[in-house]
């Protein structure tokens, strides 16, 4: 070829397109059935739109055609990772709704529970992180390890492991008996190792900071206003802890502390879960030694238990929220005076705190928006309902 | 001892001794080769076998499991199970996939995993080609390998696909360059190419002993280990983030090649490291041949402990490793081992140690965004605010 | 500060708007004043209701409502519960989403199971149902299809898989399309509302 | 501090964790696998699986009243209860069929809970996994009977309580028959 012929436009900058990639549904790091709809330009994220309701089973309505007490075990099916927190919030919801008193001793079983669950979930959703950075299933399983002692002891206690159905409106569906709480006693007391261990294993790695750190930076003033709560919002440093907020059950008897980030990035996602789970072994000593033997539920509400069509509670609307290991874990409840709610809407904060999805991803790599993702926590059960 | 020591060496002698009496010269030539490449293609995919059961194990023991135990007495026939499995499952190729790419590629990925293994000195006297640019030979080699995963990613037409080869392509010729000037001390000192002279050239200590040995040998390491695509340097199959990349799209025998290639070179760059560093098949009391195999075995085990316990490096971060920090120590390496070659008795270490630990120091400084930021954490009460850091 | 001092604080502060309480909320009685309302309780030093913890809707039969509870991160108050009806024919209400980032997924949700439309919404698509799914499932009207009955186009579809469709299914769909419908059972409507 | 520092560190975790899984305990950082089907981790008492129908004595001598409670507050409504009559079509007190579909199931517990005749439980029964979802797993009135004895061998705390509140309950019944039987005999008609 003749050399003139060469033109000038052959050196401009190479033509290139976007590429539009669907993370998910079929993912093996999206933590189920959702799908990522991801345009990069080489390996940058161009633009994110998450799209949901692969698992939605319409909770609502199902809800809203079932007697009051029937909706419990559907509440385990939302955030299966945490049934207990689950339970709670529907149960504080209609005993709200139906003014319905809570005995002491199962005021105490319902906090151990709780916190017991959220032990589970933050060990595991670190794990899980971990996992999205690339870590061959090691740490999921030491989290495992630890999970799997708690969820004996919900099996000793509620009969089942995950699915719990333990709540029940005015106190608990069964007593603790000593022995569990001995075996309560003897995993709270390990766990704080346990966490050391973890803790050398992943904190200081170079490798994990350096992926974590700066990344999917997300600045209060977003976060409040995106209406994001729960360890999210706190590696933000903002301070908005329900339990500390509402005092809900017996949550102003114990002394503990809310971790705040520093950054907001990923790593103080990490590190906040980390901390607060140390905070919640701190409640559960407290609650292990404050628990008396007493009653496990309220006599009024033992009539309910046999005959769950005759709890009629009032006409009115109840909006009960609780803390979970997710963040604002709200039940919104409408009665007609019938044994059916007129209205039942769960607030979840899986799917509220993906809305800053796409404000965190853009302009990181695809392996960012995986453990953005994988940080922000979510369960699919409870995001698509 | 001696007997034991040369055990495979005469054992293919006496076989080419039984053909001399009554075949021609030419065609006992050839059986000498054929001798080799078959013990070589019988070893290669057995270690590669075993290589993933030993891998299940010593994982499962990092995480308190206890890996496979089911096929056999302590799964040791799981890998047989894993291959029939892996042979009787349908082979799919993708609609609209290019047919001709996606069928060779998975065969082109193990050849020059297979060829790596003529150079390799297994024992004293069992080099199969001992040839004269051996360690030359070996990185021109191993690049090709590159060729045929961009070539299954092409192949495939799958988004997952296209972005693993992407990176896997940028990946490997990043770490080449370190790789390869990483291997320029040995060879300065060595004044040699082949890798038989280099064991030889060892007999007086390992060059892992000496300081520009150790950080050769930790540069070269780490190259390796990016170069099998393993982890933490595994992005091009990053699980968590693109499936299986290149090879998303692979399913029974094809998908077994591409594992089967990545576990070869595994064993390559293992032996490698230890003939370059480790004195190869030199040690006391064991036959020649068992110390090279537990050397490179336990090159292997840190590789598998790598994997049990690191994270995944991000795609800019690793290319960032090699060219920002690999690359300028291994260049200082070189003027290391020059040092150490003129300076006489004590000066030598000070002066190498003295050289390489401030620039490790300089390089991590420089590389800011490498070293983890201290945080400061509040814990809020309703009274007080107390901090940690972390 | 009980619901009645907000009322008359709401109404001084913002003249021509006007809310009525009910059961312990404040129902905005005109959709349209309903930004103005939040946006007051948002930046007014008083309420500082920077965090909307909650939205979805309700069907009450004569009228759909839409249910905000908005608390206050910054003074750790709350909640305040502001509701607005709209008619079942015409659910126009303004979006939050422009002022807060947090009503964006809560909004759809709305929209998609009450058919509630968020006007001025950036991105109002359904969020769990997929598009072109008919009719808004929450509404207490909605009918449900009887899984018991298969569809006509099941069936098409089922047949040209090869699958087997006893006859009197077969007809069974047949006529019901004959007559318009899809395969529905009528789901029984309660009666009253609150 | 060492770049790198932390990597060796977050190794020697791994390291030791190697280590132990040889010699240590599952809940010291050894193995913590068991293995299934020959090993098995001791059932709780409270675990629950599936609902199953408690007889006493024999099969015919069933609890269930086919009162139907169970079947309307189950949240998945998975039972079907029909309750049988005599010839003449007069409901009597026993169910004619009553099944659960097990492919439906939540194992809730509801059925437990609400039942007033203490006749269903849930089982501790879990390995019921089968090749073909609707022969196999809807369980009728024949596969779910099962004894008194059963029960009090899975879930002993549980049924002697049951057991015991019903022999009061029999008891009281007997004695409350015994004292209505009685004045009719010996006591003179009141005066209206």
């Amino acid at each position: 070829m003749d050399e003139k012929t060469v033109t000038v436009q052959d050196t401009n900058p190479m033509d290139t397109e976007t590429l539009e990639v669907n993370f998910g549904p079929q993912h093996p790091s999206t933590h189920g059935v959702f799908r990522m709809n991801i345009v990069l330009d080489g390996e940058t994220i161009v633009s994110v739109k998450p799209v949901m309701g692969y698992l939605h089973r319409n909770h609502e309505q199902i809800a809203e055609n079932l007697t009051y007490a029937a909706v419990m075990p559907y509440t385990d099916r939302l955030d299966y990772f945490n049934s207990m927190a689950n339970n709670f919030g529907y149960a504080l919801a209609v005993e709200k709704l139906a003014r319905i008193e809570v005995p002491e001793r199962a005021q105490y079983i319902r906090v151990i529970m709780a916190e017991l669950t959220r032990l589970v979930n933050h060990v595991s959703v670190i794990g899980f992180l971990l996992n999205d950075l690339g870590a061959f299933f090691t740490p999921v399983l030491y989290a495992f390890r630890e999970r799997e002692k708690i969820l004996d002891i919900f099996e000793a206690i509620s009969g089942s492991r995950m699915m719990c159905n333990y709540f029940r409106f005015g106190g608990v569906k069964r007593d603790v008996s000593d022995a569990d709480l001995e075996q309560i006693r003897k995993i709270v007391q390990k766990f704080p190792a346990f966490l050391d261990e973890f803790e050398a294993l992943l904190t200081k790695n170079e490798i994990l900071c350096m992926r974590c750190q700066n990344v999917g930076v997300l600045p209060p003033d977003l976060a409040v206003n995106a209406s994001i709560t729960g360890p999210v919002l706190r590696a933000s440093g903002v301070n908005y802890d329900i339990r500390k907020v509402d005092r809900y059950s017996i949550y102003e008897r114990f002394s503990f502390r809310i971790p705040l980030g520093d950054k907001g990035d990923v790593y103080d996602r990490y590190y906040v879960r980390i901390l607060e789970m140390r905070e919640s072994v701190k409640i559960l000593e407290q609650a292990l030694k404050g628990i008396r033997p007493g009653e496990f539920i309220h006599p009024k509400s033992t009539s309910f238990l046999k005959l769950p069509r005759n709890f009629k509670p009032p006409v009115g609307e109840a909006y009960g929220r609780v803390e979970s290991p997710k963040g604002e874990l709200g039940y919104y409840l409408v009665s007609d005076g019938t044994p059916q709610p007129w209205r039942y809407h769960v607030r979840s904060p899986s799917l509220i705190n993906l809305t800053v999805l796409e404000d965190l991803c853009v302009g990181h790599k695809v392996a960012d928006a995986i453990i953005i993702l994988g940080s922000i926590d979510i369960i699919l059960g409870e995001l698509d309902r | 001892m001696e007997y034991l020591d040369q055990l495979f060496v005469f054992a293919k002698r006496l076989m080419l001794d039984l053909l001399a009496r009554f075949l021609p010269d030419w065609i006992v030539l050839v059986a000498s080769m054929v001798i080799s490449i078959v013990a070589i293609l019988i070893f290669a995919p057995l270690t590669m076998m075993y290589l993933t059961l030993l891998e299940r194990k010593v994982v499962g023991r990092i995480q308190n499991r206890i890996g496979p135990n089911r096929v056999g007495k302590f799964g040791l026939l799981q890998p047989i199970a894993d291959g029939i499995k892996m042979l009787t499952k349908e082979d799919i190729v993708p609609f609209q996939a290019d047919p001709v790419l996606h069928f060779l590629a998975p065969v082109i990925i193990v050849m020059p995993a297979l060829l790596i293994f003529a150079v390799i000195p297994f024992g004293r006297g069992m080099t199969a080609v001992d040839l004269n640019i051996g360690i030359l030979y070996f990185i021109a080699v191993s690049s090709i390998s590159t060729i045929a995963i961009f070539m299954a990613s092409w192949g495939s037409r799958n988004k997952f696909s296209l972005l693993g080869g992407m990176r896997t392509v940028a990946q490997m010729i990043s770490y080449e360059v370190p790789m390869v000037l990483s291997v320029v001390p040995v060879i300065l000192v060595a004044e040699t190419l082949s890798t038989n002279a280099i064991i030889e050239a060892q007999s007086a200590g390992w060059f892992v002993w000496t300081p520009w040995g150790l950080a050769g040998f930790l540069i070269f390491f780490l190259c390796a280990v990016a170069e099998c695509n393993r982890s933490p340097f595994d992005i091009p199959e990053a699980e968590s983030e693109i499936v299986a990349g290149f090879h998303t799209e692979y399913s029974g025998i094809k998908f077994a090649l591409f594992y089967m290639a990545e576990f070869i070179s595994v064993f390559a760059v293992s032996a490698l490291a230890v003939t370059l560093f480790l004195g190869g098949w030199k040690g006391p009391w064991l036959p020649s041949w068992l110390w090279f195999l537990l050397k490179a075995y336990a090159l292997i085990g840190v590789m598998f402990w790598f994997r049990g316990t690191l994270p995944r490096f991000r795609v800019d971060q690793l290319m960032g490793l090699a060219w920002k920090f690999l690359l300028p120590l291994a260049l200082i390496n070189i003027f290391v081992v020059g040092f150490w070659y003129f300076s006489p008795g004590l000066w030598k270490w000070v002066g190498s140690l003295g050289i390489l630990g401030p620039s490790f120091w300089i390089f991590t400084k420089l590389n800011r965004s490498y070293v983890p930021e201290n945080r400061v954490y509040r814990l809020a009460e309703d009274e007080n605010n107390e901090t940690v850091g972390a | 500060m009980n619901i009645s001092e907000i009322k008359s604080k709401i109404e001084s502060a913002l003249p021509g708007v006007s809310v009525k309480i009910v059961s312990q909320s404040l129902l905005v009685e005109k959709p349209g004043n309903l930004t103005r309302v939040v946006r007051y309780l948002k930046d007014s030093p008083e309420f500082r209701m920077d965090y909307l913890a909650s939205v979805t809707g309700a069907d009450y039969l004569d009228y759909l409502e839409s249910v905000y509870h908005l608390y206050s991160m910054a003074k750790k108050t709350g909640p305040i519960v502001l509701r607005v009806r709209v008619r079942r024919d015409e659910p126009k209400i303004p979006s939050l989403a422009r002022i807060y980032r947090g009503a964006e997924f809560q909004e759809r949700e709305a929209y998609d199971l009450f058919g509630i439309l968020y006007e001025n919404h950036p991105d109002l698509r359904r969020l769990f149902l997929w598009e072109g799914f008919e009719g808004f499932p929450l509404r207490k009207d909605y009918l449900q299809e009887d899984s018991e009955i298969l569809e006509a186009e099941d069936i098409q579809w089922l047949e040209e898989h090869g699958i087997p469709i006893p006859e009197d299914i077969r007809k069974q769909a047949h006529e019901l399309k004959q007559q318009g419908l899809r395969a529905l059972a009528q789901k029984p409507t309660k009666e009253s509302g609150v | 501090m060492i770049f790198g520092s932390g990597i060796i560190r977050g190794m020697f975790v791994t390291l030791k964790n190697f280590a132990t899984s040889y010699f240590r305990k599952p809940d010291e950082g050894g193995l913590f696998t068991v293995e299934y089907p020959e090993k098995r981790i001791p059932l709780k008492e409270r675990f629950r699986s599936f609902p199953f129908l408690v007889y006493d004595g024999t099969p015919e001598n069933l609890r269930c009243t086919a009162c139907d409670i169970c079947a309307r507050e189950c949240p998945p409504k998975c039972i079907y209860v029909v309750r049988a009559a005599d010839q003449d079509g007069r409901p009597l007190r026993r169910p004619a069929a009553f099944t659960i579909d097990y492919s439906v199931c939540m194992n809730c517990g509801m059925c437990e809970e609400v039942c007033p005749f203490d006749s269903i439980f849930m089982d501790h029964e879990f390995e019921i996994a089968s090749q073909d979802r609707y022969r196999e797993l809807v369980y009728t009135l024949t596969k779910l009977l099962k004894s008194n004895e059963y029960f009090n061998n899975i879930r002993p705390r549980d049924a002697q309580a049951v057991d015991k509140k019903r022999r009061e309950a029999e008891e009281k019944k007997k004695l409350a028959a015994a004292q209505a039987a009685k004045p009719k005999l010996d006591e003179p008609p009141k005066p209206v």
